[in-house]
């Protein structure tokens, strides 16, 4: 293009800088490539390596994750992890982070975050039954985070709603890292049988690529490397991802439709950095290349660039592959479902995605380059210097409440554990009449009409636990989030998480994360729950403040008898049984107060380390938890967290309307 | 006493799936001849000012601070 | 008697009306495509909740000029039976088929519940099965179930007892005089908030909607409708 | 081609939630001599037509048919 800057001036002017990429990079880039990289070329190139789309700084680290099991039908490496119910029925499901456009605009970047992860799960073939939210604001005595909260609400709200998906489940914290860093993280389930499994694999040499779904316009030019830069206040604040939940809830039923015909080769959404992250991710699935040419992408807004075309965000778009031959088929499906469907080119078996802009050629990288030869980073870790600080603390130092009642009061009061009814009421949560645990429980439980057979899902966080101990606070979020599923009378089964960090940058910061994986790691090994799919959201960090430690797994568990389903609501008559390990030795009860909302909320210290958890007798716990519910022996459940035995009592006693 | 009006409207080149919504049902009625639809808000403001200016002067900042979202909208005082 | 339910783009309880009818009569219902004209072959006819056409503009604004709502009239005009939930009730509206609009929800937000509902009259074709006054649990979930109209429409309203449900508990969207569902003159169209078809299982918080929907085909028989 | 600005505001007696609303914010950001606040929509409508007159007849047209919902709405067209 005539105004783009020459490869001359990109490499005179460093211009890959404006793109996030360093010079080491770039000049990897030149050295695969075999020549300097032009402007377009270099924008693929600064997307795919961007820390969003390659998971560079944590690919190492994630290795470590069990990912395996009889339960698991797609683990991590495609659009959402899928997990077999029985029955031949499976689900689907993935959670994502927007946490850098939610600062920005907070309606739509909460409301294209639902809209995103919606489409990782149907485009895997399954109907999405369910969406659930885990947010982190600042604290809430400030207007502008009132402000935040709200917003942010109602976009989830103003989109789950219009699609018809129900909003079931979720959490809501408020901490002093968030305030200028919200996490905006979105699940979504999504209900099939075994045969409908589709996967993004652009597969069969000569077979039309297809762009299906809304028309691109400039939303969101460079999301991915804008999600990787640091501070959100100080980025390019153009371009704002506007959603259209009407029109994916059409690109919903057009998919699905399309997909069962058959005749689907491989289907991918364009999430960050568009159509070259599901080009170029199909093609490498498949190990082959693609030809396309973005003149004939049906676009909204006009003179838009290549540059611009490959980068775009613009919402409600998927990529697909057609067998040969069986274009007419989709035009037809999205014809009367009046979204538009253009073949804008073909598979290759020469590895290379190829660029046109009206038949002349713009950009030719090899698909290895873009996709396997990201750079892989091993960064330097260090254990934070605060930690010994906090581990000084002594229970003994700390002054005994005069008032328990008064504590308790206090602990009730706090943001992170005050009901949320306000939040939850403004999502339509009993849409397509399968809810049968409704928000507010442990877990929501969706009942697959017609069948025995529920599912249940949650999403759950470490608190302040990750920050005194990592390690610790991976293990717990892993243990809370199945143990919420127990509590309702769920056998889990696998689980997804969103791993917001500050600056890997920063040995600390690394340092949490590897341990939070590790972490993470070990309580899934023991309770058997393999990671399936999931999310890196790194650089969450504002005028230099990283964000605590944040890994947020989202729990998927089977009910296999819905008649056989708890809540916290207990009845008069029942007999309260406390499960787990004995009281810790005299003098040992510090061990369970280290970064408890009561050492917070009524002495106002964060100290003290994470309490201990023996996951074994974790395993063994919920166990006999779920049997005892399986059994109908149990009438109401619920985990002991937040706020300890005293607030988990008060809880029940508030479902259940009644005293004990 | 001063009423005046603001229009809140989406900047170009932002998506408004509402006007593109209406202008569809609009060409289904037989209007074709329409070309474009953009939807936006028009906010009367009825406010005690000493003169004119100071009241245009007072709703440009109340825009500034609430009315429009700077990242997306724009807005135009128009003193009735 | 044969049942339809409309389904436009944009709606979402289509198929929960399918599968509530289903459960609760054992007959299949057909799911009509907002295109088709023509509903003569139906005794009766759901407009079911959801946001068609996104409910840009105004909830319903764009639906009311759908084929379908040529057979809706026509239905409505020759004495047979028509259902509007939530968004149906709101397209209804729209069509003039029947009095007053929906604003915003008066506290601007949506709201998803189980509320109490009470039926102010069983004389009709979908509340036989009811007592008079009785209190119903019913689920609601909407932005715009604000119901307005001016105080004369309002007062003919009343008087000619044509206020079938009314919210009993607290006013979730500050609707005049608390109005959750009415009824047509002749009493063969019903407009309703409150989504029956979510109220059909112990297991959902509710069964209360049963009682409507079985209503609905026993007045199908007692009329010979088609 | 001619752009028509549409102003679809709420009948008086009808209640505006979202205007009471934002009233009320203006108050607590410090307007103190903010008055009321009514809000409405502004739809700006391109279209062909031979000439002025004819372009505000249609687009009054549309406003009757779709744009403004006569039970509780009025609406002013402007021709831009």
């Amino acid at each position: 293009m005539s105004n783009e800057p020459t490869a001359d001036r990109i490499e005179a002017e460093a211009l890959y800088r404006d793109l996030g990429m360093t010079g080491e990079e770039y000049r990897r880039a030149a050295e695969l490539l075999g020549r300097r990289p032009n402007w377009v070329e270099l924008g693929l190139f600064s997307v795919m390596w961007s820390e969003h789309c390659s998971y560079k700084s944590s690919r190492r680290v994630l290795r470590r994750f069990p990912t395996k099991g009889p339960q698991v039908l797609q683990g991590p490496g495609e659009n959402a992890g899928v997990v077999d119910i029985g029955d031949g029925l499976a689900v689907a499901f993935k959670m994502e982070s927007h946490n850098h456009p939610s600062a920005i605009e907070p309606y739509q970047g909460a409301a294209t975050g639902v809209g995103g992860i919606i489409r990782d799960v149907f485009t895997m073939g399954a109907r999405p039954i369910a969406l659930l939210d885990s947010l982190r604001f600042g604290p809430p005595d400030d207007a502008r985070q009132r402000y935040l909260l709200r917003e942010v609400v109602a976009g989830i709200a103003g989109y789950g709603n219009a699609i018809g998906i129900p909003t079931v489940g979720g959490e809501v914290k408020f901490a002093e890292s968030y305030r200028h860093n919200p996490l905006v993280n979105a699940m979504c389930v999504g209900l099939m049988r075994h045969e409908d499994l589709a996967r993004g694999t652009a597969r069969g040499v000569g077979n039309p690529v297809m762009v299906v779904g809304a028309r691109t316009g400039r939303d969101g030019i460079h999301g991915a490397t804008f999600a990787s830069a640091e501070d959100p206040l100080e980025k390019e604040r153009s371009a704002v991802q506007v959603g259209d939940p009407f029109m994916e809830k059409l690109l919903v039923e057009a998919c699905l439709e399309l997909i069962a015909t058959g005749a689907v080769v491989g289907i991918q959404d364009m999430g960050a950095a568009g159509l070259t992250s599901s080009g170029a991710e199909m093609a490498s699935r498949a190990g082959s290349g693609l030809d396309i040419d973005v003149a004939l992408v049906p676009r909204r807004e006009t003179g838009m660039t290549p540059y611009e075309v490959m980068l775009s965000e613009s919402q409600e778009r998927m990529l697909v592959v057609m067998e040969r031959g069986k274009e007419s088929v989709a035009e037809e499906i999205f014809r009367k479902w009046g979204l538009e469907a253009a073949v804008i080119g073909r598979v290759t078996d020469d590895g290379m995605l190829r660029v046109r802009d009206g038949g002349r050629v713009v950009a030719e990288v090899p698909v290895r380059a873009l996709v396997d030869e990201a750079p892989v980073y091993e960064r330097p870790a260090r254990e934070p210097e605060e930690l010994r600080a906090f581990r000084a603390w002594r229970w003994e130092e700390t002054p005994r409440p005069q008032r328990l009642d008064e504590a308790l009061l206090t602990l009730l009061g706090s943001p992170d554990l005050a009901d949320k009814e306000w939040v939850w009421r403004q999502y339509d949560h009993m849409v397509q009449a399968s809810t049968a645990v409704r928000p507010g429980a442990d877990a929501a439980v969706i009942w697959i009409r017609g069948t025995r057979k529920g599912v249940a899902l949650c999403t759950d966080g470490p608190g302040r636990y990750a920050r005194l101990n990592p390690l610790a606070g991976g293990m717990h979020a892993v243990a809370e989030a199945a143990r919420n599923l127990v509590c309702v009378g769920a056998r889990p089964l696998a689980i997804t998480d969103c791993l917001n960090f500050g600056n890997p940058e920063k040995p600390e910061v690394f340092y949490q994360f590897r341990q939070a994986v590790e972490g993470m790691s070990r309580a899934c090994e023991v309770l058997g729950t393999p990671v399936v799919s999931g999310n890196v959201s790194f650089y969450n960090e504002s005028k230099g403040v990283d964000i605590d430690p944040t890994p947020i797994v989202g729990a998927v568990g089977v009910v296999d008898d819905v008649e056989r389903i708890c809540t916290p609501a207990w009845r008069p008559g029942l007999t309260v049984i406390l499960v787990g390990p004995g009281a810790p030795a005299s003098g040992e009860e510090g061990a369970w107060l280290g970064g408890s909302e009561y050492l917070l909320r009524v002495h106002g210290r964060l100290a003290g380390d994470a309490p201990p958890l023996d996951l074994e007798m974790e395993r063994r716990v919920q166990a006999l938890c779920l049997e005892a519910i399986r059994r109908g022996w149990a009438a109401a459940a619920h985990d002991v967290s937040e706020g300890g035995l005293a607030v988990a009592l008060a809880e029940m006693a508030i479902a259940g309307g009644v005293g004990a | 006493m001063y009423r005046a009006r603001v229009y809140v409207t989406l900047k170009a080149g932002v998506l408004d799936p509402q006007g593109g919504a209406v202008e569809r049902a609009l060409h289904a009625l037989g209007y074709a001849e329409v070309r474009g639809v953009r939807i936006g808000k028009a906010i009367e403001v009825t406010l005690a000012a000493p003169d004119a200016e100071t009241a245009r002067r007072r709703v440009e900042e109340m825009c500034r601070e609430l009315l429009a979202n700077p990242v997306m909208e724009t807005f135009e005082v128009e003193a009735v | 008697m044969r049942v339809a339910v409309i389904q436009f783009p944009g709606s979402n309880c289509d198929m929960d009306t399918v599968l509530a009818l289903r459960d609760v009569t054992g007959a299949e219902p057909d799911l009509v495509w907002h295109g088709q004209r023509d509903l003569s072959d139906y005794g009766a006819i759901f407009l079911p909740g959801g946001f068609s056409y996104g409910d840009y503009l105004r909830a319903g604004a764009i639906a009311r000029f759908a084929e379908a709502m040529d057979g809706v009239r026509r239905a409505a005009e020759d004495g047979r039976l028509v259902i509007g939930i939530c968004n149906g009730f709101q397209i209804l509206l729209e069509a003039g088929l029947l009095p007053g609009a929906m604003l915003h929800n008066d506290h601007l937000q949506f709201r998803c519940a189980i509320v109490p509902v009470r039926v102010e009259r069983t004389d009709t074709p979908f509340t036989s099965g009811y007592a008079q006054g009785q209190v119903l649990r019913l689920p609601i979930a909407h932005g715009e179930g604000n119901y307005y109209a001016d105080g004369e429409t309002l007062e003919a309203l009343e008087r000619n007892r044509r206020v079938v449900f009314r919210y009993a508990g607290e006013n979730p969207n500050g609707s005049r005089n608390a109005i959750a569902g009415i009824v047509n003159e002749a009493g063969n169209v019903l407009g309703m908030m409150p989504h029956p078809e979510r109220a059909v299982h112990r297991l959902l918080g509710s069964e209360d909607g049963r009682a409507l929907i079985a209503a609905i085909l026993q007045a199908g028989r007692e009329r010979q409708l088609v």
